[in-house]
């Protein structure tokens, strides 16, 4: 009933709710943990297969792409701001990736294809940021415009990577793990790292907690979330590379609505849609979630067609859970 | 108290910071017009002046947030540089914000330090340094700030103790001219103490220090020199020592304010409210009371008493875990403030920015918006009625804006004050509970507010009066009750209730806790 | 039974194999693709054989992740729809490698992926395309303007049916391909892109290709709503399309429609798995087979079941 | 407008067209959006006369206005600081309830239980959010991903369209015209102009900023902001079902994907009319500026016949241009 609960008193909690507070600390505060933990309790049991070794390594595979869009997003989200046009900057990044190496060969052809797309982070973010612009509907607009530009650049047809340099890579496998769920998992801890120990990252909340605040403290707000865009727009980048990596070819219409599912990671993952609250971890694990449900039902043979209807449930049900543990926010979003 | 007034006069080193004929006007108002101010290194320079007198757009001219229209501002003898409140900063100009501008999910510690954290390479945070460091600043600010745990969530204190985290932040930079814009606001006398030996030390260590406040008292206690602002324009710059409140209150509004009303005692009316045995997770503890028409029932504490959480609890906006609340004898269960509003309660929270006024919406829109329950959702607003009532309390409480269309959030502190009592003098309830009504009103309003509770009382409306300042509170009330720790420590009728007893209760009790 | 189709014997019983499938998924919203995979499904059980099916949900990066779930089951075979011709080359390489023959069905992959794939099974785009341009030009009498509405962009199918239309075009002068544009398979975008173009051609349209029924459908709602307004006058405008919908059947047979090509999703099912189970069952196969995609006019639409699309 | 036909300016004296210019660009910073829609349609009408003919005006305003509807009853959510990207997917449900119910149980019914599935995803929607207070972007996403699955199953499983199309007055939603004008064009507008009245005129409208701006104050101020919150979701909602009842008549036939995307577009819609989220600025009158820009870009675009990818290309441009010009106009205003 009272919205006016505010956080005033730190509410007398039992030892049991002491404890699940404990537990929920160390889960990042994401509504994603206890989903993540329900659906591979649940699946474990329904296909023995599940939880072999392989089986999750490639759950892991599959989320390293949009994975790697979410973790760009993370710290983009947290200072307050969205970025809608990674998916596009993804798909010009596979383009760009094929196209160059036979001039500048791969590894140059990667340098090319990360510095490009956090020119298109830096843009977004100039936009947002010095026109004062909502970075909802710019990133959309953004997003539309490069998807165009790559079409035109690069036709609609495939092209294929000359050599199979980048596929050798993707297939390159390091204690069970491919490299490219090794580098995922390496930037994902890194940035975790990174908004907790560096001047970036406290001020990163800093902006998305109070903007005014910030300011008024002296923070250089214009800075921080313009490289929090770079940042999105670098992992975009990598999630094209990476793309290539697997596909060894580059389209327009990969990474198609990545976006949207980088999003869904991220917010599940416990991120404020208004900023100033959310973590790394709880990014994976929404990520993890999204393809542990979706490999599990392929496993139990599940008509396809029922996966979207159980992701749009789970997503629900994780945050009524959520709602429950912690109680009515002071803040709505 | 503030043993150490008046340090620094004679020898006048030349100014670190000053301004000539500075000139700022937003849409519909002129802010300042050819205001010239000064203030020298190891002085404090009160800067007084009715609400929307100009005072904070000053400061915050000085401390680079906006920009003037016109005239120079210099510092260390040389026009400043500075473009913005971040470069302000680095030089060593620091402002203390009237509005508190704390980070609330952010711990004190990193609050403290935001802006320059300490790092080390890679531009690494020193967590742990920054913890210490906070403890530190926060210790030396005084035992009452040490009570704040710098690893708490800024958003978990109360309001007063966030206005102290907002002023430890004085003392955690080396800054050569320090800005308190309204720093008592919100504190009770204790953490007034303490941060007026802050204010000293600074003092001592020749900061220049530049101060706000409606408080008289506090100015002739701290100031060397006062500056007076009327309407954005100059009224003069006085030596402390060679004036008084007389001559200071003339200059800011052009006359002598009313003789402080008082509510002389009466006897009681019917029996209006009764609380038995209310009880709230945290902070309300087993608390009894009743209030009859027309009396106005004070209610007395140090920070953290629990006075405000208790008005939350009676008005259905916070969680009733046990206790009974009878209206006019009847059982009444309050789930929402609409339930507490249709019985005819008011309440004018503690937190205007956050609970008591809508600061993107327009003065008008936020005036009406309780009248606006009256009438159906699907009613029309009637723009004659509103503009009525708008203008009826425009002149009432003398409130200054541009225009009934401007947005609240550029009214001056004292004027949102002002909004977010009438909001509720509007709808004219039968119990009016006023939570610091009078926090941040300059002395002339303040004395038109006080005559004005004393005239509801006298008209019969009941009214329960949250205050930390002592003479309203002795002023205004028929009956006060002292709280402390959530708890009603003491009970006073008319008469009985002096300074002294009111603090032995709450402070006695404090100890003993 | 007897199965004579196999034309051969299967190394072990039908009953024992174990096909893996992977397709570009979208059978949540795509019928054709719903019903393809129904198909499958029935004959699966029909003839006992264990299929294994991940669903690629309109994402190239996604099917290749999802070829080694397949690979790893170790089927007898696995047949690849191909979201991205090119992009799906490395998975295949892997499962040859892993010595597991390659089906690919319905959309072909591109040539530096040929030597991994065993055998091509399913209709043919570029046929198709071009049996539709055929028909429309002849209902045309070999001359007149046309306006053309793409599939979804960058999808191949989308892409070769269009260009047949222009090679065919190509042939016969007095054709004038007025405008192309990019629709979604979708009746609503059809509808809305053909207003668009009476717009701004109004009677000068004398024909109309689509990539399929369901934008060739929208187009002539929104030629017919025309006609009623006067517009255009009624029966002038031509419409052909590559591959048949229910409602464009009905058009044909209410001889409002030229002619739609039969790609009927059961019949293109069933043809390719038959291909795929003989190469499952180690039974030589040509590398390529189209499938018979018959071209239904108002003159013959009776000799054909009705698509259930 | 004289700025794009020179030519027509008759010749005055120089004070004269120094007085038309000064004109001329107070008119161009009060609506900078329009003026930027007006230049851009001159000039491809150089090229393409007819984008300017009635015909084509009511074209656009008719392939729209299921667009304009749902962000018209998005515009109240988003007034309330919350975000609802569940529409596209609604509107994909109701067009597949109602072809799926019209030939069985006649057109009544089937608009009937069209609009009630939507209000029970409204409902749905508002409860999460409002009374459970849960994230809106994250729950709305949920329900975007459920209702898009639910429309599959049922698009998949049931009928897929109406059999004989013109025995039904249900087309008449989609197709017809009154006084000359398409049905839907008149449903947009009437719903549009209803939403404007509310958010402007009614104590519910000022609820709703009241919301939007602070939750926590309006409670404070005895505004009932759950229920608010609840009925902004249910207005949403219908007004979706709505827009799927005109896309369902266009083509009386049910696709499941007929509202992917249309979420997007209608938040591209409400924030290029330069309505911010949490009420402050904004309203029922810029979603529909929103609305008209981006149909006309679109429809300009295809009538030049552009090709798609650069149409995506011009457009987002255009977008980005038209929100800029927007916001400098506003902080000119604050100044005037
Ligand atoms: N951002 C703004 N936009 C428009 N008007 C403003 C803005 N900030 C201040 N004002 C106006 O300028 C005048 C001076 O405001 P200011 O806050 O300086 O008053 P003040 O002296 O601090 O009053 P108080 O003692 O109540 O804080 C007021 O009329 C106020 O309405
Ligand atoms: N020492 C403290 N540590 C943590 N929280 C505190 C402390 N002191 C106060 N608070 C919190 O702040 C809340 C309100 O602070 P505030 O000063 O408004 O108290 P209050 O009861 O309103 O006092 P007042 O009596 O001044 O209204 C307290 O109820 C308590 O929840
Ligand atoms: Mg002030
Ligand atoms: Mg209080």
């Amino acid at each position: 009933m009272s919205v006016a609960e505010p956080a005033t008193h730190p509410v007398e909690s039992t030892g049991f709710r002491r404890y699940l507070g404990a537990v929920w600390k160390a889960t990042g505060r994401s509504p994603a943990w206890p989903l993540l933990t329900l659906l591979v309790v649940f699946f474990a049991f329904q296909s023995p297969f599940f939880l072999s070794p392989f089986n999750i390594s490639v759950i892991l595979g599959q989320t390293v792409l949009v994975g790697m869009l979410a973790i760009g997003l993370t710290p983009l989200a947290i200072s307050g701001n969205i970025d809608l046009s990674v998916g596009a900057i993804a798909a010009l990044g596979t383009c760009l990736t094929v196209a160059v190496q036979p001039f500048v060969g791969p590894v140059g052809a990667v340098a090319v294809t990360l510095a490009c797309s956090t020119l298109c982070g830096v843009i977004n973010g100039l936009i947002v940021e010095r026109l004062k612009l909502n970075s909802i509907i710019v990133t959309i607009a953004v997003g539309t415009a490069l998807h165009g530009a790559t079409y035109l650049l690069f036709g609609v047809t495939t092209k294929v990577a000359p050599d199979t340099s980048f596929v050798d890579f993707g297939s390159l496998k390091l204690l069970g793990l491919s490299s490219s769920v090794i580098i995922f998992l390496l930037l994902a801890i890194a940035t975790s790292l990174m908004l907790r120990f560096t001047v970036h990252g406290v001020h990163t909340y800093a902006i998305g907690g109070h903007r005014q605040a910030a300011l008024d403290a002296g923070v250089n707000v214009e800075r921080h979330v313009l490289i929090n865009f770079a940042y999105s727009g670098l992992f975009a980048g990598l999630c094209g590379v990476l793309l290539v990596a697997s596909l060894g070819a580059g389209s327009p219409t990969y990474a198609k609505d990545y976006e949207l599912w980088a999003i869904i990671a991220v917010v599940l993952g416990g991120t404020r849609l208004a900023g100033g609250a959310g973590t790394v971890a709880g990014t994976v694990a929404a990520a993890l979630s999204l393809t542990v449900l979706r490999n599990g039902m392929t496993l139990m043979k599940i008509d396809v067609r029922w996966f979207l209807i159980a992701l749009g449930l789970s997503l629900i049900v994780a945050l009524i859970l959520d709602r429950l543990r912690s109680g009515e926010p002071d803040v709505a979003e | 108290m503030a043993a150490d007034a008046n340090i620094g006069d004679g020898t006048a080193p030349p100014p670190i910071l000053s301004v000539r004929g500075m000139t700022k006007s937003f849409p519909g108002v002129k802010a300042l017009q050819q205001v010239d101010f000064d203030v020298r290194p190891g002085e404090v320079h009160a800067l007084c002046g009715e609400n929307g007198a100009g005072k904070s757009t000053l400061m915050r001219i000085l401390a680079g947030d906006y920009r003037a229209d016109d005239g120079e501002i210099i510092f260390n003898g040389a026009p400043a540089t500075y473009r913005n409140a971040r470069e302000a900063r680095r030089e060593g100009i620091l402002l203390i914000h009237q509005e508190i501008s704390l980070v609330p999910e952010m711990t004190v510690a990193a609050n403290i330090f935001l802006g320059n954290l300490p790092k080390r390479r890679f531009g690494l945070v020193r967590h742990r340094d920054m913890v210490q460091k906070a403890r530190a600043t926060l210790e030396t600010a005084g035992s009452e700030f040490s009570r704040i745990d710098p690893r708490s969530k800024v958003s978990e204190l109360s309001f007063a103790h966030q206005q102290m985290v907002e002023i430890a932040r004085a003392t955690a930079f080396k800054s050569s001219v320090v800005i308190f814009d309204e720093p008592t606001a919100s504190l009770t006398l204790s953490e007034t103490n303490a941060l007026f030996a802050t204010i000293a030390r600074l003092k001592a260590q020749g900061v220049a220090i530049i101060y706000i406040s409606h408080k008289m008292s506090e100015v002739f206690a701290l100031s060397d020199r006062v500056t007076v602002l009327r309407d954005g324009s100059m009224r003069g710059t006085l030596k402390t020592a060679e004036t008084n409140e007389q001559e200071v209150t003339r200059l800011m509004i052009g006359r002598d304010i009313a003789v402080a009303a008082r509510v002389e005692a009466r006897e009681r009316g019917s029996e209006l409210l009764r609380v038995e045995a209310l009880e709230s997770p945290g902070f309300v503890k087993d608390v009894s009371f009743a209030v009859h028409s027309g009396e106005v029932l004070g209610l007395y504490g140090l920070i953290g008493a629990g006075r405000t959480e208790t008005a939350e609890v009676v008005f259905g906006v916070r969680r009733r875990t046990g206790g009974r609340i009878f209206w006019q004898g009847r059982e009444v269960n309050i789930r929402s403030a609409r339930d507490a509003v249709d019985l005819g309660m008011g309440l004018v929270p503690e937190d205007r920015k956050g609970k008591g006024l809508i600061l993107g919406l327009t003065g008008i829109n936020n005036l009406t918006m309780v009248l606006m329950r009256r009438s159906g959702l699907m009613r029309l607003p009637d723009r004659k009625r509103d503009m009525n009532v708008y203008e009826e309390f425009k002149t009432k409480l003398d409130i200054r804006a541009a225009s009934a269309d401007t947005l609240v959030n550029t009214l001056s502190g004292g004027n949102q004050q002002k909004i977010a009592l009438a909001k509720w003098l509007a709808v004219n309830p039968s119990l009016l509970i006023l939570d610091e009504p009078t926090r941040g009103i300059d002395v002339g309003a303040k004395a038109e507010i006080h005559a004005l509770i004393a005239r509801l009382a006298e008209s019969g409306m009941s009214i329960i009066l949250i205050s930390s300042e002592m003479p309203e509170i002795l002023a205004l009330s028929t009956r006060v009750l002292t709280f402390s720790e959530g708890r009603i420590v003491g009970e006073f009728g008319t008469g009985e209730a002096t300074e002294e007893r009111l603090l032995s209760t709450v402070v006695g009790r404090r100890a003993a806790a | 039974q007897a199965q004579d189709w196999l034309e051969g014997t299967p190394k072990k019983p039908i009953s024992d194999l174990k096909i893996g499938f992977s397709f570009r998924g979208g059978a949540g919203g795509n019928l054709y693709v719903a019903q393809y995979v129904a198909q499958l499904h029935k004959m699966a059980d029909e003839l006992g054989i264990e299929l294994v099916i991940v669903d690629a949900e309109d994402d190239p990066g996604r099917q290749t992740q999802q070829l080694p779930e397949l690979i790893a089951q170790q089927p007898d075979a696995i047949v690849v729809w191909a979201l991205s011709a090119a992009g799906i080359v490395p998975a295949l390489k892997q499962a040859s490698d892993a010595g597991i023959p390659v089906v690919t069905v319905v959309a072909d992959v591109d040539p530096s992926g040929q030597q991994y794939v065993k055998a091509h099974a399913g209709p043919n785009d570029t046929l198709q395309g071009t049996q539709a341009a055929q028909a429309l030009i002849d209902a045309m009498g070999g001359k007149g303007n046309v306006v053309q509405i793409m599939g979804t962009a960058g999808f191949a199918p989308a892409e070769m049916r269009a260009q047949a239309f222009r090679d065919v075009a190509a042939k016969y002068p007095d054709i004038k391909l007025l405008d192309t544009q990019v629709g979604t398979w979708s009746v609503g975008t059809g509808q809305s892109l053909m207003e668009n173009f009476i717009t701004r051609f109004g009677k000068d349209i004398d024909g109309v290709i689509t990539s399929d029924g369901y934008t060739g459908t929208g187009a002539y709602l929104a030629v017919e709503a025309a006609e009623k307004a006067g517009t255009l006058e009624p029966g002038h405008v031509k419409f052909a399309d590559p591959n048949a919908v229910g409602t464009s059947y009905d058009l044909v047979k209410d001889g409002k429609y030229s002619a739609t090509v039969l790609q009927l999703p059961e019949a293109d099912a069933e043809f390719s798995f038959k291909i795929a189970i003989r190469v499952a069952a180690g039974i030589e196969v040509p590398r390529y087979s189209y499938l018979q995609t018959p071209v239904a006019t108002p003159q013959n639409y009776a000799d054909y079941p009705r698509p259930g699309l | 407008m004289s700025t794009d036909q020179p030519g027509e300016r008759p010749a005055a004296a120089p004070l004269g067209i120094g007085a038309v210019l000064v004109h001329v660009r107070q008119l161009f910073w009060r609506f900078p959006v329009v003026a930027l829609l007006i230049v851009l349609i001159c000039s491809t009408a150089i090229i393409t006369p007819q984008i300017l003919s009635l015909g084509n005006i009511l074209l656009v305003l008719r392939q729209f206005s299921a667009l304009g509807l749902m962000a018209v009853g998005v515009t109240f959510v988003v007034l309330c600081g919350r975000l609802d990207v569940s529409i596209g997917s609604m509107a994909s449900l109701s067009v597949v309830v109602v072809i799926a119910l019209h030939d069985a149980f006649g057109p009544g019914i089937a608009i009937l239980g069209s609009l009630a599935t939507a209000a029970i995803c409204g409902a749905i929607n508002g409860y999460l959010v409002a009374y459970l207070r849960l994230s809106s972007l994250v729950t709305t996403l949920g329900m975007f991903a459920a209702l898009q699955g639910v429309a599959n199953v049922i698009g998949i499983s049931g009928v897929q369209l109406v059999k004989n199309p013109d025995a039904s007055w249900f087309a008449f939603i989609g197709r017809g015209y009154i006084l000359g004008i398409p049905f839907p064009v008149w449903m947009f507008l009437t719903v549009a102009a209803t939403g404007a009245w509310v958010i402007g005129a009614t104590n519910f409208g000022r609820s709703i900023r009241a919301v939007g701006g602070s939750e926590k104050a309006s409670v404070y101020s005895s505004i009932d902001a759950k229920a608010i919150i609840f009925w902004s979701f249910m207005i949403s909602a219908l007004c979706t079902g709505l827009g799927g009842l005109i896309i369902a008549s266009r083509a009386m036939q049910a696709q499941a994907d007929s509202g992917v995307g249309m979420e997007i577009m209608a938040l591209s819609a409400i924030f290029l009319g330069g309505t911010s989220l949490g009420g402050g600025v904004g309203g029922i009158g810029r979603t529909v500026i929103g609305v008209i820009v981006l149909a006309s870009v679109n429809n300009t675009l295809v009538m030049v016949g552009m090709p798609i990818q650069a149409q995506w290309l011009v457009s987002g441009t255009v977008i980005v241009l038209a929100v800029w010009l927007d916001s400098i106009a506003r902080r000119r205003r604050l100044l005037a």
